[in-house]
């Protein structure tokens, strides 16, 4: 029978890293989207049987199951529909604590997607407040969400609850 | 044995991506997208028959967690369904929706399936199939393991490297006439003999190629099968089992977990087969398979080529059954076994039998 | 043509912030070995298994089905994965229990597990990707919105959430598997801890937890001789639908509410506040209380938060909710649904201890995943369908 | 838009795991790293190396440890013939199922046998152990087997 030598320490933990390397490709429909998001713009993408304007589209209408193939160009403003203020720090966190962020309808989307909103107080942040997108300056424009800096107020009086509830 | 009979259930409709080498644009539902599309359009049906949906597929292709999740938008699955999601070949998923289709209240099902292998190196993917232990930190490739397989069929007898070489030519060869193959050749065994060992015995022409692709299937039970399909294809019988992770403790030169697999399926009852479609990535594992499955030479094997001409992981499995079945529907066969295997050097296999005839349904079960 | 199944056999691990005692084998064994003994079953008697966990990034490993199956005994049987987002621990023992309803197996082995001290959850829920959008919120600032959201439509005031934060974990100190024991819980240790996402304080959170559950599954010909009376599955149901779409409702979505319809049909449950004894839901954050009692029907809409406030849903309550302390006080991903479906059988075989709601009858299991998309649910009863 | 506007970039996933070993692997990794090997009494008295907690076919627990090795006998081999980037050695290798002295079932690991001519099925090879201060508890304490001297290679 076998046993630890003396001074041997027994084994509890194994430590197995694991790297591995990928292509990655977001697809033609996200690519699109990514595209824009580098000249400044939002471009989302309609749903051919069901109308919706999708931002970002993923290439399908989830609902309806086809190509999203029409490009619509949309505005930089919109509307908070719900929003959270985070006060946790995490790995990989940009931004300093307490900060808001929030699910950003814009103005002729279907579809809402999660902002940072700033140059407001996070307890002055409101459910149906008006938002525009500050870009970061054209130099460092790419193709990623992070080219939005931030929403920030418009000051225009908020949207009704109606208008965006079925958004929740 | 006999089995309980079973509700009778076919498969009706089939469709798969056009198998390559790289899917560089496309993400998974853009992929996936045509495929479901086309495999509802060539019955005339829609999402809305479908009773229940389920698909097969693996993250660790994408490398992000959740791709299932994603690819599901492929479908539109509203309003909501019953719907799943297995971390295995999609033929695993088939036989979910046919289970769930012998409680009688579901009539129809989408199967699909989904990968890309070309995004990151899938031989050292496919290491982390393995006891994360003793096995994986040491990253053999499933082209190693299939080799040390080769090599004790070898060693016991019962195939040489010409054999192998045989049987790329000819997989390769009848994957001509498959428009959907990635890998066509008419070199002959002589010619294939000249290739490299890529991890000896195994030369380059043994392994499967590296393969994008999706692929679904259709369900349908009783009337629903006929009304969508003149001669549907009948799930007679679909069983499937799994050996030790051990490769030291397994014979690698038997499949009996394919064997086994048949056995319940009731494919050594009745008439014999004229047609196979087995899930044999390697050449030489053809050889265990076809012996499990005891497949005499009078039967056609591999009609498209297998997966030495096309090897979408996730897919592949499910395709031999979409390829067999499509055989049945245009009377080329009928009756006809399709197999589909996951895991290194053949450790679980599942085994279908399609039937041109709904009689005797058997098979499954302990 | 579906055969009766019932639950005849139970088994968890303690369920805790780090297994370092266990490999995964041990850990998966762990559960199954304990349910095998409570059904009075050994590895022979089964037929088949099914395993169920998240995402294999957890881990490590992929498909770990493979290596597992001589660890649960599958060995010359049939072994089936299942992965369904969060709800995967419930879809997981849905998979199980078809395969006897269908007449395939008589006897099936479930198994739901998740090891997240191998890797850091966190890290595994949402591995970066090129072009994805900045990492703003972290993992609750996804659902924070939601909460917020069902706090403006149902004007319910702020404290709700911490009545269920204390219930759970009062309740998880009657369970001796449960994660979290916190003997000194009340509501005000939950206001004053840290507020991490904006409605929603960390007490009001689920912790991350390692652990694995099991069950046996029989026919009503292969109950055998279990330690306690067969939970019988009345009904059954699993419901998916898009993560987003426009107009979608993330507050009570309508895979949810169509999922509890269908397994409430097949129970023949119409008043389920007066028909179900006791239920074990899938709540991960407090406010998910008020908010699954309105969808599954135990409350208007609007209104499952007065539920809550009454005290309705306390163990002593008429319709206690999860008496184990559910998600809020354990949490290993892959096998919280499982564990779910799992106390739900306990209930009615009258095997939960301390925390045993006398004489429940018919009882709800629930998980759900993702963003609010995956539901799988049964019901299951003392009584023979 | 044309596939060549479609966006690619390189993608790691990258992850530091460990594991906790429980007390059958445990022995296992302690033994590696002590320069021995140890197997596990299987539920029909067979030694089953490397260890489980299980029977591997039958799924029952296991007995005692055993200590096997360090020789062994090739029941199973193929050869590597460039090593890849994930691969400990920098030189061709053979890959080998190893049923060590007292083993009733093989284990995977590499045979450094320098040419695919010094493997053969049925070879005797001998384990060679990393130096003490390089041992970490893992499987690859035992950095390969190589050919006994005389050990039946071709």
């Amino acid at each position: 029978m076998s046993g630890a030598e003396a001074g041997t320490q027994p084994v509890t933990v194994l430590e197995t890293p694991i790297h591995l390397d990928y292509v990655f490709t977001p697809g033609i429909a996200q690519s699109i989207f990514l595209r824009g998001l580098a000249r400044g713009v939002f471009l989302g993408q309609r749903c051919p049987t069901c109308g919706k304007v999708y931002i970002p589209s993923r290439g399908s209408c989830p609902v309806d199951g086809v190509a999203t193939d029409e490009v619509v160009e949309l505005p930089d403003t919109g509307i908070v529909t719900t929003y959270c203020v985070v006060n946790v720090p995490f790995a990989g966190q940009a931004v300093e604590i307490p900060y808001t962020c929030a699910q950003v309808l814009l103005d002729g989307a279907n579809i809402s997607f999660m902002g940072l909103i700033q140059e407001v107080p996070a307890d002055q942040v409101r459910m149906g407040m008006r938002v525009e997108a500050v870009w970061v300056p054209p130099d460092e424009l790419g193709p990623s969400l992070a080219s939005v800096k931030y929403f920030r107020p418009t000051g225009e009086p908020d949207a009704l609850y109606e208008s965006y509830e079925e958004y929740l | 044995m006999s089995a309980p009979a079973r509700r009778p259930v076919a498969v009706v409709s089939f469709a798969q991506a056009r198998n390559v080498r790289r899917e560089a644009s496309r993400n998974e539902v853009e992929l996936l997208m045509p495929v479901v599309s086309e495999v509802f359009a060539a019955i005339g049906a829609s999402k809305d028959d479908m009773g229940f949906i389920c698909s097969g597929s693996t993250d660790y292709l994408v490398g992000g967690p959740f791709s299932f999740v994603t690819a599901l938008d492929a479908v539109g699955v509203w309003p909501p369904r019953a719907e799943s999601h297995v971390e295995m070949d999609g033929a695993f998923a088939l036989y979910e929706a046919w289970v769930l289709m012998q409680e009688g209240a579901i009539d129809a099902a989408l199967v699909y399936s989904f990968g890309r292998s070309s995004p990151g190196d899938v031989t050292e993917i496919l290491a982390l199939q393995l006891d994360p232990y003793v096995t994986a930190p040491l990253w053999p490739s499933p082209v190693a393991l299939a080799a040390l397989q080769a090599q004790a069929l070898i060693d016991a007898g019962e195939a040489t490297e010409e054999e192998l070489a045989e049987v790329a030519a000819r997989n390769r060869s009848a994957a001509r006439a498959n428009p959907n193959a990635q890998v066509v050749s008419d070199a002959s065994p002589e010619e294939l003999l000249a290739d490299e060992y890529v991890v000896a015995p195994l030369r380059r022409h043994a392994l499967p190629p590296i393969t994008d692709g999706a692929a679904a299937i259709v369900l349908a039970a009783g009337e629903k099968a006929r009304e969508w399909r003149e001669r549907p294809a009948w799930i007679t019988g679909i069983d499937h089992r799994i050996e030790t992770h051990a490769l030291g403790c397994r014979d690698l030169t038997r499949s009996p977990s394919t064997a086994l697999a048949a056995e319940r399926a009731g494919l050594f009852e009745g008439p014999p087969v004229d047609l196979a479609e087995v899930h044999a990535p390697f050449a030489h594992q053809e050889l265990i398979v076809r012996r499990a499955l005891e497949l005499g030479d009078a039967v056609t094997v591999n009609p498209s080529g297998g997966a030495l001409a096309a090897n979408p992981v996730m897919s592949a499995g499910l395709i031999r059954i979409g390829e067999a079945a499509a055989r049945i529907w245009a009377a080329e066969s009928e009756r006809a076994v399709a197999h589909a295997t996951s895991g290194p050097c053949l450790q679980q296999n599942l085994v279908c039998v399609l039937d041109a005839s709904d009689g005797a349904v058997v098979g499954g079960g302990a | 043509m579906a055969e009766r199944c019932a639950v005849v056999g139970v088994g968890q691990t303690l369920l805790r912030s780090k297994r370092d005692d266990v490999s995964i084998p041990g850990l998966v064994r762990e559960a199954a070995k304990a349910a095998l003994a409570d059904a009075g079953v050994g590895w022979d008697d089964i037929d088949a298994v099914v395993i169920g966990k998240a995402p294999d990034m957890f881990e490590g490993t992929m498909m770990p089905e493979l290596s597992l199956a001589p660890a649960l005994g599958a060995v010359g049987k049939p072994m089936f994965r299942v992965h369904t987002a969060g709800s995967v621990g419930g879809s997981t023992a849905l998979v199980a229990a078809h395969l006897v309803a269908a007449g395939i197996h008589e006897r099936v082995l479930t198994v739901a597990y998740e090891k997240q001290s191998d890797s850091d959850a966190m890290w595994a829920l949402s591995v970066p990707q090129p072009f994805s959008a900045p990492l703003l919120a972290g993992a609750g600032g996804y659902f924070a919105p939601h909460i917020r959201a069902y706090m403006r439509r149902s004007g319910a005031p702020e404290h709700i959430g911490r009545i269920v934060a204390v219930k759970d974990r009062l309740n998880a100190l009657k369970n001796p598997y449960a994660h979290l024991h916190l003997p000194d819980i009340d509501l005000k240790m939950v206001e004053e801890s840290v507020m991490l996402w904006d409605p929603l304080r960390y007490l009001e959170a689920c912790p991350s937890s390692d652990g694995a559950a099991a069950m046996v599954l029989a026919s009503e010909g292969a109950l055998g001789s279990p330690a306690f009376p067969p939970a019988w599955v009345h009904g059954m149901a699993m419901r998916s639908e898009p993560t987003m779409f426009a107009g979608r409702d993330q507050v009570s979505p309508r895979a949810g509410r169509e999922c509890v319809a269908d397994v409430f049909g097949q129970a023949g449950v119409t008043r389920p506040r007066e028909q179900i004894d006791v239920a074990e839901v899938y709540v991960p954050f407090s406010w998910y209380e008020p908010m699954w009692l309105e969808n599954l029907g135990f409350a208007e809409p609007g209104e499952g938060w007065k539920l809550t406030e009454s005290g309705a849903t306390a163990m002593d309550g008429d319709i206690p909710w999860n008496c184990s302390g559910g998600v809020l006080s354990s949490n290993p991903i892959g096998a919280s649904g499982m564990l779910r479906f799992l106390e739900a059988a306990m209930q009615v075989r009258g095997q939960a201890g301390e925390h045993q709601i006398d004489g429940a009858r018919l009882a709800l299991g629930h998980a759900y995943g993702g963003g609010s998309q995956f539901f799988a649910m049964w019901v299951v009863g003392a009584a023979k369908p | 838009m044309s596939d060549g506007d479609v966006l690619v970039a390189n993608h790691v996933l990258d992850y530091p795991y460990a594991r906790s070993v429980g007390p059958v692997l445990g022995a296992f990794f302690t033994a590696l790293s002590e320069g021995r090997i140890v197997g596990v009494e299987g539920s029909d008295g067979a030694v089953i190396v490397p260890p489980t907690e299980y029977d591997p076919l039958t799924g029952e627990d296991v007995g005692e440890l055993r200590d096997v090795g360090p020789g062994g006998v090739v029941t199973a081999w193929s050869w590597q013939v460039a090593p890849g980037r994930k691969h400990h050695l920098d030189h061709p290798f053979a890959w080998a199922l190893v049923r060590l002295d007292g083993a009733t079932t093989a284990m995977l690991h590499v045979v450094d046998a320098g040419d695919p001519g010094a493997m053969a099925t049925g070879m005797r090879v001998t384990a060679r152990f990393r130096p003490p201060a390089e041992r970490r508890g893992h499987v690859l304490d035992l950095e390969a087997f190589v050919p006994e001297p005389d050990g039946g290679g071709r």
